[in-house]
């Protein structure tokens, strides 16, 4: 099943090859649409057993050296994978109008992006997952340099490069955790740490683990690795920028996960105040710089070095409801950077301008694309009720819990966003529109086809906001497997002098709790 | 105990109007859009009566779980509504005020663009201010806390073609955001503390603290409560939004402004109360902002000419009281004045709105005057609310003020005379405004006269926020068509909404709310100090009799006050320029910084810089060894020789040859 | 006996025609030079007993190359090259006192190396250097190389006609 | 044929010299190569070289007392053959398109 969900998206880029270009859209749109339906199947097995790999395939790769085709699916991996099969169709459809040459490369490249992508997601063995990493790198690669706008070389070629930086130092990595267990199986690795039969000393560990935290820390991307971000995004176009925004960064953050803190738990320990140091910057940098930004595109992407700041600050705060959060937090910024994307993009088809002050009170030709987009800006802030807000919440409380001055400074990067997603809102929603702008937007509100590409966003947005735990909880079991394999859960004391007593809300429905509200005071 | 009330059904109703309002209310008639809206908030109001009657005595809060929202490790967090005394208050304000402001609303709005936007948004408020007023825990007071900051932004940028009406929302939503950093900061301590966001437990456990244990903790956790609540209540240093946020229409700046929204964070802190009752630090930290903000927000009251700015510096005046009243300890008397605030306020802001409407837009009272004869019931009604928060006794605001200010004599003595001083210049510059709107001659535009509306703009206001008054004007079409007319009455489903908050405003002051309260809030019963009560005494008739002589009797003696101080006029009349010092020492070094040292210093230049560094010095050294491949076949032979040479030199140097 | 003297007088005629096909600027001298040390190294293959390749050295080598090598130059009416002033004089100060220093390192490391090793050169202490047993080796053990210069000639047959065939258009 | 020659100064050739020999022939060769500009002398220096390695391997061989020496420089003319056909068909080639035998004008060997 999971082999089907992975290799299907190959036989489709080939396929993609084969169709006439026309039809190429067409072919990608209900491709795309038939692997998510597909990919739905893979939740309910997972959700049954969240700790562990479901849809396990492990057979002989290659021979010498020992590599596996290895691949597995857990409460970690599995909401990764349905984002991006989620997310592939919408990319097409925002792709619709928006790509007018070479169409047949173009979605066949997008098709193989989401091949490399869940490759990445569910590869269970450090070569394969290495191969699929690069694998995902090179259709994004074309899909900015031949689709993107007018810098799109230098774009194109500098995220390439930043990427395979950081991927060669983990390639060495890989390969000397290979010298060191004979094996390149995730799984075996950690059974060999966990009975002792695998030993790395710390001088061994901290280069392994930076090599291995560069790769991701670029990808995420963490300050001050992220200047290939902004003008990756910029260049890119709509789907790309989608792609690369929701799906692509979470490589990184995964990855930091899944193998950075069960392979080395004592040199993360040992890094994390620097690491959450660069994280804190990063999110107050972020949105200081995005702040500034009269470029949308920029001003969206350095919110995401912002939001993702918090995936890493939870990550490495080692305790549950951080990493809880960290996770739900990948997810949220997927679905909602996807969506601010999206809109820009939209935006952009109207105007052909990212410049923000060629914009300017088009609320009133464009009502509903202000809706969705005023949104999509509400969940980018955190309102409570839309998705973000679980996330940093988790991400903040579970920070707070280990110093509480990280998230005093983490907190004033909600502070920030506000004021830079609301100013982005005003400056292109309110106002009065010049008549050049007005012209562009006349009778140009969302079409059904941007309907259909948006609302299952907005409907994600709201119900992961209101009913978060239905996500929730495969991760959170997850995210236990992986902090009491590396022993990393830092337990933290309740100051109150009684013990905590189980939280009233767990309680049935209308309890009435005991200790009154109504205390009398002593004054 | 007791059996379920559905407590979801109040919020859910208004939710409910906003959906369908939201969706289909475009392509609808007013009719009804007005009546989805009005119909939802009115049930919740019902309902809310109903819950009210069947809990009856509410001796002990009445709790109703719903789902779990948030859980993670030991952390968890349901959808859990509770109800107890002090509740009822609040939902009682909220859902009837709200009813009666929203049927003004349909009058006032009846001629506006976005009619359904209006009452959509104006429905979510209600929704998320009875979540924040029903909320069982700290974590779902936040989601109503911030609901009703966004449905604030939302509500005064309504007019968002005009500058001026983005940047007031947008201020007053990032200033709120400065408050929940605090109240989000305090929510952290509080679980890490308590291990628990619920009331019941957090307070549970906090009445059974030892003062001297983790005294600290808890003046930290209520510190930061306090940052948040005056960012939501608009008390020093965060008020600078409240008077900016008037570009809203009126029925928003009474609902949300005067009544509802703003007085949240009161709520907050005497819902904390338990925690604040164990960090005297920070009760005498809430007592001294709210006196401060009390005092100054009434001296820049004094001079504001714009009748809703002068409301709403009002308004901040009078959540500084409430402040004061809980930092005192008279949490009960502090409610109190919410629900009586609650009344007069929104009724000066509606009969206002009723004003102004008269007035074609016209929101600078130096353009009003003598309006008693045209306008009688608006008068009336503003009589009482004048009445009312003036102090005059019995009407209901002397009664809360009283409560609050003999609590304070009793507590602080020095902040009482600062109440009383303040209380003082209320009833002056409330009693200012109705001169000026009501009595002595007609100053507006001559109906008459043949110069069109568009003479406003030709008066010399010197006051960038009066303008608001004539930007306002430009987009509310029906202003254009018709010109000047007779300055006429409002309709009735605008005046009785007045008539029946003027009644409230007058006999408000009988509901006894801070015995209904005691047993939730404490006590704040003071002795009736025949001193204090003397110069509360004197200080509305000192404020309405200077104000008599100023503006009735000698209508020159304002001028020449403030060119006597000139100094001072300006600076009050400026708001003391705390809106520029934000802007100087704070707005301006983010951007300014963030633009040239962070944008274009670190990221462009370091960061891409040492890149884009690295990739030219590997041009750069690639184009030097370029130079040897000259494509000359002999060079390269010659470097083939050269490095043989090398071979067998250095076998015979360094060995290798045995 | 005989041996150092026909290696005294062949050596000195091999390094004389090197040297002079070195310094001749016409392309036919050097190609006579050239033949002229072929010559001279299959007398010093006989006297290390290797008659076979002594043989082809003066067929194959010094006949057929060459041949080929003149009829090229022939062809192509190569004349003198052209001299060009200063660079070569820079070349001939140093390099040459540099490359006679390296081959007298050369000959010294040789001579330090194989002043024990090894007896010195007898004639006729070899001679297992006749066709016979030149052409059993190359059968025997040497026989899949040996085929495998066949289809080496064969494809160096067909490069040069492709590459030397005038253009079809 | 009675007449004595005088004693030579050594009795017989040393392995040395033949690889003395060898080494210098191989050098001059060096020197044809990077010298000489015209195209077919360069070509001839290389001829020079590989018969100066030709001449080390039969030395060895003799030194040896094995024929494989021998075989391996018959090979190294087979080759040689091979490489004088193509490479005079490639010097004919560049004659054709260039005009010229000069190296130094033969430099298109570079980006």
């Amino acid at each position: 099943m999971l082999d089907l969900v992975l290799f299907l998206p190959l036989v489709g880029f080939l396929l993609a090859l084969l169709v006439p270009a026309e039809k190429a859209k067409y072919f990608a749109l209900i491709f795309s649409l038939v692997l998510f339906v597909i990919s739905l199947g893979l939740i309910g097995p997972v959700l049954a057993n969240p700790g562990e790999y479901s849809f396990v395939t492990n057979t002989q790769w290659i021979s010498t050296p020992n590599i596996r085709y290895h691949i597995g699916l857990d409460g970690l991996s599995l909401w990764l994978v349905i984002l991006t099969t989620f997310l592939t169709p919408l990319a097409v459809l925002v792709s619709w109008k928006y790509i007018g040459h070479r169409m047949k490369e173009y979605y066949a490249f997008l098709i193989l992006l989401e091949f490399g992508v869940i490759g990445v997601f569910v590869s269970l063995d450090l070569f394969l997952y290495y191969v699929f990493w690069e694998v995902g790198l090179v259709p994004m690669y074309f899909l900015i340099g031949i689709w993107g706008h007018d810098r799109r070389i230098y774009a194109a070629v500098k995220f390439f490069l930043y990427t395979m930086v950081g991927s060669v130092l983990m390639l060495v990595a890989i390969i000397y955790l290979y010298l060191k267990s004979g094996t390149f199986d995730y799984t075996v690795i950690l059974q060999q740490m966990a009975s002792g039969q695998l030993k790395l000393t710390p001088e061994e560990a901290l280069p392994l683990f930076l090599a291995f935290f560069v790769a991701f820390a670029i990808k995420v991307p963490l300050f001050p690795l992220h200047t290939w971000l902004p003008d990756a995004h910029v260049e890119a176009p709509t789907a790309g920028s989608v792609m690369l925004a929701s799906v692509m960064l979470k490589m990184g953050t995964y990855g930091l996960v899944r193998y950075c803190l069960p392979l080395f738990p004592n040199a993360a320990r040992q890094c994390a105040p620097w690491i959450v140091g660069l994280a804190i910057i990063g999110i107050v940098y972020g949105a200081l710089v995005a702040l500034v930004q009269p470029n949308m595109k920029k001003l969206v992407a350095y919110s995401s070095v912002s939001h993702l700041g918090f995936v890493v600050l939870g990550v490495f705060s080692f305790n549950q409801l951080a990493l809880d959060g960290a996770v739900y937090q990948m997810l949220n910024h997927g679905v909602s950077t996807g969506a601010l994307f999206m809109l820009v993009g939209m935006m952009y088809e109207r105007r052909h301008s990212l410049e923000i002050s060629d914009y300017g009170g088009v609320a009133t030709q464009v009502p509903h694309l202000a809706t969705v987009f005023l949104i999509t800006t509400l969940a980018s802030v955190g309102l409570p009720l839309l998705n973000n807000f679980v996330g940093e919440l988790l991400v903040l409380q579970g920070a707070a819990m280990v110093n509480i001055s990280w998230a005093v400074f983490a907190a004033l990067g909600v502070i920030l966003s506000a004021c830079y997603m609301l100013w982005l809102y005003q400056r292109v929603f309110f106002g009065r529109t010049s008549h050049e702008t007005a012209h562009h937007f006349e009778h140009a509100d969302l079409q059904p086809r941007e309907w259909i590409a948006v609302l299952p966003l907005l409907a994600l947005m709201v119900w992961m906001g209101v009913a978060p735990m239905g996500f929730l909880t495969p991760i959170s079991v997850a995210d236990n497997k992986t902090l009491q394999q590396t022993k990393l859960n830092v337990e933290f004391k309740v100051a109150a002098p009684t013990p905590v007593a189980p939280s009233a809300t767990a309680a049935p429905a209308v309890q009435v709790a005991q200790t009154a509200t109504g205390v009398t005071n002593a004054r | 105990m007791a059996e379920s009330q559905q407590l979801w059904l109040i919020p859910a109703l208004p939710l409910l109007g906003f959906l369908i309002n939201s969706t289909v209310g475009r392509k609808m008639s007013k009719q009804f859009v007005s009546f989805i809206a009005i119909a939802s908030v009115v049930a919740s109001f019902l309902w809310v009566a109903k819950t009210l009657n069947a809990l009856g005595a509410l001796e002990q809060p009445h709790v109703e779980h719903y789902f779990t929202w948030i859980a993670s490790g030991t952390f968890s967090v349901g959808f859990d509504f509770s109800i107890d005394r002090l509740t009822s208050i609040m939902l009682l304000v909220v859902t009837g005020i709200g009813s009666l402001i929203h049927i003004y609303a349909t009058g006032y709005m009846a001629h506006e663009g976005g009619y359904y936007r209006f009452f959509a948004y104006l429905n979510l408020f209600m929704f998320f201010m009875l979540i924040l007023v029903l909320a069982a825990n700290f974590l779902l007071l936040f989601v109503g806390w911030e609901g009703v900051g966004l449905c604030s932004y939302l509500l005064i940028g309504f007019y968002f073609l005009e500058k001026f009406a983005g940047d007031a929302g947008k201020k007053a939503f990032i200033v709120n955001r400065v408050g929940d950093f605090g109240f989000s900061l305090a929510m952290f301590l509080v679980f890490i503390n308590f291990g628990s966001l619920d009331f019941g437990t957090v307070f549970g456990k906090a009445a059974t603290l030892q003062p001297e244990h983790s005294a600290g903790m808890i003046t930290a956790i209520c510190l930061l409560l306090l940052v948040g609540a005056a960012g939501k209540s608009a008390q020093i240093p965060l008020y600078v939004w409240l008077p900016d946020a008037m570009a809203g229409p009126t029925p928003v700046s009474a609902l949300i402004h005067a009544a509802t929204m703003v007085t949240a964070g009161v709520y907050m802190v005497c819902r904390s109360s338990s925690l604040f009752n164990n960090a005297p630090i920070a009760m005498e930290t809430v007592a001294i902002v709210g006196t401060a903000t009390a005092f100054f927000a009434a001296t820049m009251g004094l001079a504001q000419n714009d009748i809703k700015k002068v409301f709403a510096y009002s308004t901040v005046s009078q959540l500084g009281y409430m402040f004061l009243g809980a930092g005192v300890g008279a949490y009960s008397a502090g409610i109190f004045h919410v629900v009586t605030h609650a009344f007069f306020k929104a009724l000066l802001f509606l009969g206002a709105g009723s004003v102004i409407m008269a007035c074609h837009h016209e929101q600078d009272m130096r353009w009003y005057g003598g309006l008693r004869k045209k306008i009688p019931v608006t008068f009336g009604t503003l009589c009482c609310a004048w009445v009312a928060i003036a102090g005059i006794p019995p009407f209901s605001g002397y009664h809360s003020k009283d409560a609050i200010l003999l609590a304070a004599y009793e507590h602080a003595r020095p902040l009482f005379w600062i109440g009383a001083l303040t209380a003082a210049m209320t009833a002056f510059y409330v009693s200012r405004a109705m001169f000026l709107t009501f009595f002595g001659e007609y100053r507006g535009p001559n109906p008459h006269a043949d110069h069109g509306h568009g003479g406003h703009d030709d008066h010399a206001h010197g006051d960038d926020h009066a303008a608001h008054g004539h930007a306002d004007h430009a987009h509310k079409d029906h202003g254009h068509g018709h010109g000047h007319q007779e300055i006429k009455e409002s309709p009735a489903v605008m005046t009785i909404p007045l008539v029946i908050l003027a009644l409230l405003s007058l006999g408000g002051g009988f509901f006894n709310i801070p015995d209904w309260l005691e047993p939730v809030l404490g006590s704040s019963h003071a002795e009736h100090d025949p001193t204090a009560v003397a110069v509360l005494y004197a200080t509305f008739i000192l404020g309405i009799g200077l104000a008599y002589v100023m503006y009735v009797l000698s209508p020159g003696l304002p001028d020449k006050l403030a060119s006597t101080f000139k100094g001072l006029h300006t600076l009050i009349y400026n708001k003391y320029f705390v809106d520029e010092v934000y802007d100087v020492t704070i707005i301006h070094p983010i951007t300014e910084g963030s633009r040239y040292f962070l944008w274009k210093g670190v990221d462009a230049g370091l960061i891409d810089g040492a890149v884009n560094g690295a990739g030219s010095v590997s041009r750069w050294i690639g184009g030097g060894l370029r130079q040897l491949q000259g494509g000359n076949i002999r060079s390269y032979a010659t470097w083939v020789v050269a490095g043989a040479v090398f071979v067998v030199v250095a076998m015979s140097v360094w060995g290798g040859v045995r | 006996m005989m041996g150092v003297i026909l290696f005294a007088i062949f050596a000195t005629a091999a390094v004389a025609c090197g040297i002079n096909l070195v310094l001749q600027r016409h392309p036919v001298t050097s190609a006579l030079s050239l033949i002229g040390v072929m010559g001279s190294l299959a007398v010093l293959y006989l006297l290390l007993g290797a008659e076979f390749i002594a043989a082809v050295q003066l067929i194959v080598y010094a006949g057929a190359i060459m041949v080929l090598f003149l009829f090229v130059i022939m062809l192509l009416n190569a004349g003198e090259e052209r001299k060009i002033p200063g660079k070569s004089l820079v070349s001939k100060l140093i390099g040459l006192p540099v490359f006679v220093l390296f081959l007298g390192l050369v000959a010294y490391l040789i001579q330090t190396q194989y002043t024990h090793a090894g007896s010195p050169v007898e004639f006729d202490a070899f001679t297992g250097g006749g066709p016979r047993e030149v052409g059993k080796a190359l059968f025997t053990t040497y026989l899949l190389p040996f085929e495998v210069t066949s289809v080496l000639i064969l494809i160096a047959i067909l490069g040069a006609i492709v590459l030397a065939r005038k253009e079809i258009d | 044929m009675d007449f004595t020659l005088p004693p030579l100064p050594i009795a017989a050739i040393p392995m040395s010299a033949y690889l003395i020999l060898s080494a210098i022939l191989f050098g001059l060769g060096i020197c044809g190569f990077l010298f000489r500009r015209n195209l077919i002398t360069v070509f001839m220096s290389i001829e020079l070289m590989l018969n100066a390695v030709n001449l080390s391997f039969v030395a060895f061989s003799h030194q040896m007392k094995q024929a494989d020496g021998q075989i391996y420089s018959f090979f190294v003319m087979v080759v040689a053959a091979a490489e004088a056909a193509v490479g005079l068909a490639i010097i004919l080639t560049v004659f054709k398109n260039r005009e010229t035998l000069e190296v130094d004008e033969v430099d298109n060997l570079k980006l």
